[in-house]
């Protein structure tokens, strides 16, 4: 999903803001958002990748403006009231007032996983480009590295392949490699010296080079 | 809402009681269904405002300095190494990139917040900004200077976008005056932001 | 620049809202927002592709939650206290509270026009490639062709370069073509069947294919 | 603003004063400073507000059906076959794209809001609103069925992004019952949306 998640190489953005000494929660209401994350995942009620695309689908002002917790928030209610745990009435009922979730909407020709996933294609040293896909579902595929050329530097093992995760609930493994890509070929002239970006990728996501 | 609502937004996301609210009831709810419990809440809080952190992820580092078979280990399989130490949990398969005179190394995570919280704990909310998220890949060099950590020109700058499973911690060169330390007063040397690859000790 | 403005093909946004007999201006102040840009544009003191490029600079909630008009206002604004007409100072002292500019980070390394850019290299149904240059100036390339393959429908005469004409206010004749691609292409397979998008690009963001 | 604001926004956008505060000091500031005159700011206004309009654009476009060399020209040079009828102005290097049987245009800006002012007059809050930016040019025939616009499968959607300098008026295919009404006739039935693509007659 090309959703407003998909921050690397964006510009605008300014300064990165530090806080010296900063507490693991700011306030107790953080706190609770965190092991009621915990607690969801852990019981099955959905998966990480299903509470991950929940955060994507978030309005994107919402998503942009909103602190790290308060996406949490978002994603794990939103997951909770699509898979009937709670619905957002009873939310809003105990909040007193609105309690956003993100919109789902429908997609179609979400595609099988692809044959043989958890067999490795590719081995350290191999050149390899990034599909060009734009996949409207869930995919760990940045759009900073589609189309583009790189090197794969490791091989990671399989892991769930993430959109069969989220619209399917099933979890079928795949092959997953460091991919490294130099600074010129992913932003060309404007890429500063002596400087490459790795980034772990899914099997499907590749062809040889 | 819509464009001429006078205040010059016409779209300034939806509207949302307070967080601690919201909060609130998204805990009660919990409860009340018994997907939590009083003892995981205690249990969830200890563990991660008291027993995961960077102080993890700093004997990993001092370990691996002092002991070159275990910085073998390490950076062979980091997981195993770093439950060795008795570090492991959510967010732990973990992987180890070792900084050098020619290369220093940095994490981030463009499409959420990954981080390795077996050895560092939670993220800071700088790592978890817009801004370290969409930087770090176009230009490391200058967001890492803007953070106080110059980089020499001659000096490889590699990122790595946890973008799938793995976790990365960055293993730093150990700090002018090392020599002759103890692992436990050189793990006293090793901070978050080095092993983040954000600062160099 | 990879901006919060490039959003063709992003996800997120919702539905489009439509409001049935909609007047010109909704407020007065977007009246005198109007009025001043185009005063402000034909008084030589910027040209247009700075107004535009000052919005690309806007805070990325600001962007997306400001309407047209908002964007004007902060846009035009930016370009004359840029240019010395006026300052931020007078601007809030007037309005009586905060008047938001766009940021100006400093850019290093805009390259030169290309040369012979008024010459056209490309005729009516020739492959082009767009190139897969992400630039930290202005540009009106957008993201979603770059790397892409596409054809020439249609050459569509010269128009100033626009990153030479933002950041050295010079004007620099290029050629400028209409270029087809299919929706496959940029979509894969999220792609609606029997749809292109045709987007105007500037010469030296192209090369034979 | 930081991220312990106790209302989980760590980045609401600038503070700002109300935009008819903001808009009243810069065109004062702009009458001071003889940049803007009574005389430009009543120009400007009439023309905007009265003149130019999609009343134009049905001009065109009625007369391109009745008059095929008018047409021909329109398609050869839309900027000066529009001229002829008295519009041009600022956004007035146009061409015009033709809808047929086989294939139906619809226009877009994805990098801002370009539109062609002398022949539609002002773009509507929808044209430009991010969601319409965005999603033309990914899912155009989706997105024109939620705007009420029903192309059928077989028709080809050419969506138009107006990046450079061209402003593009769709030639829409007259309505069924088009037959011996006159030019001014005809013109009555050609609507905004038509000519943006996001409507068929």
């Amino acid at each position: 999903m090309d959703a407003i998640h998909d921050l690397g190489g964006k510009q605008g953005f300014g300064t990165v803001a530090i806080e010296p000494a900063e507490p693991v929660f700011h306030e107790p209401w953080e706190r609770s958002v965190f092991v009621a994350v915990l607690g969801v995942l852990r019981g099955g009620i959905g998966n990480n990748s299903q509470f991950r695309h929940a955060m994507e689908r978030m309005d994107p002002v919402h998503y942009l403006s909103g602190s790290y917790f308060e996406k949490w928030m978002t994603g794990i209610a939103t997951l909770l009231a699509e898979k009937g745990v709670v619905t957002q009435e009873e939310l809003e009922a105990r909040a007193g007032g609105p309690f956003p979730l993100a919109p789902n909407p429908e997609l179609k020709d979400v595609p099988d996983p692809a044959p043989d996933g958890d067999t490795a294609r590719f081995a350290p040293g191999d050149a390899v480009v990034v599909t060009k896909d734009r996949p409207s579902w869930h995919t760990r595929c940045p759009e900073y590295v589609r189309g583009r050329r790189g090197e794969v530097v490791a091989v990671r093992g399989t892991v769930a392949v993430p959109h069969i995760e989220v619209h399917r609930n099933e979890r079928t493994p795949e092959q997953t490699y460091s991919v490294r890509f130099e600074g010129s070929e992913l932003w060309g002239s404007a890429a500063e010296p002596g400087t490459s970006t790795t980034v772990d990728l899914f099997q499907s996501y590749l062809e040889a080079a | 809402m819509s464009e001429h609502d006078g205040h010059g937004h016409d779209h300034a996301g939806p509207a949302a009681s307070p967080p601690e609210q919201r909060a609130a009831a998204l805990e009660a709810l919990l409860i009340e269904k018994e997907i939590l419990t009083e003892g995981f809440i205690d249990t969830v809080v200890t563990t991660y405002e008291s027993r995961v952190g960077p102080m993890n992820g700093a004997k990993v580092v001092a370990k691996a300095w002092v002991d070159p078979e275990y910085r073998a280990k390490l950076v062979e399989d980091a997981t195993a190494a770093a439950a060795e130490l008795g570090f492991k949990g959510p967010q732990g398969n973990m992987a180890v990139v070792e900084n050098t005179d020619e290369v220093h190394n940095v994490v981030v995570c463009t499409l959420c917040s990954c981080y390795p919280w077996p050895v560092l704990g939670l993220p800071p909310a700088w790592y978890k900004s817009p801004s370290y998220r969409a930087r770090m890949v176009r230009e490391p060099r200058a967001l890492l200077a803007e953070m106080g950590c110059h980089v020499p020109d001659d000096v490889e700058i590699r990122v790595w976008d946890s973008s799938a499973d793995k976790r990365y911690l960055v293993l730093p060169q150990p700090p002018a005056g090392a020599e002759g330390k103890s692992e436990e007063e050189l793990a006293e040397l090793v901070t978050r932001d080095s092993m983040v690859g954000v600062a160099r000790l």
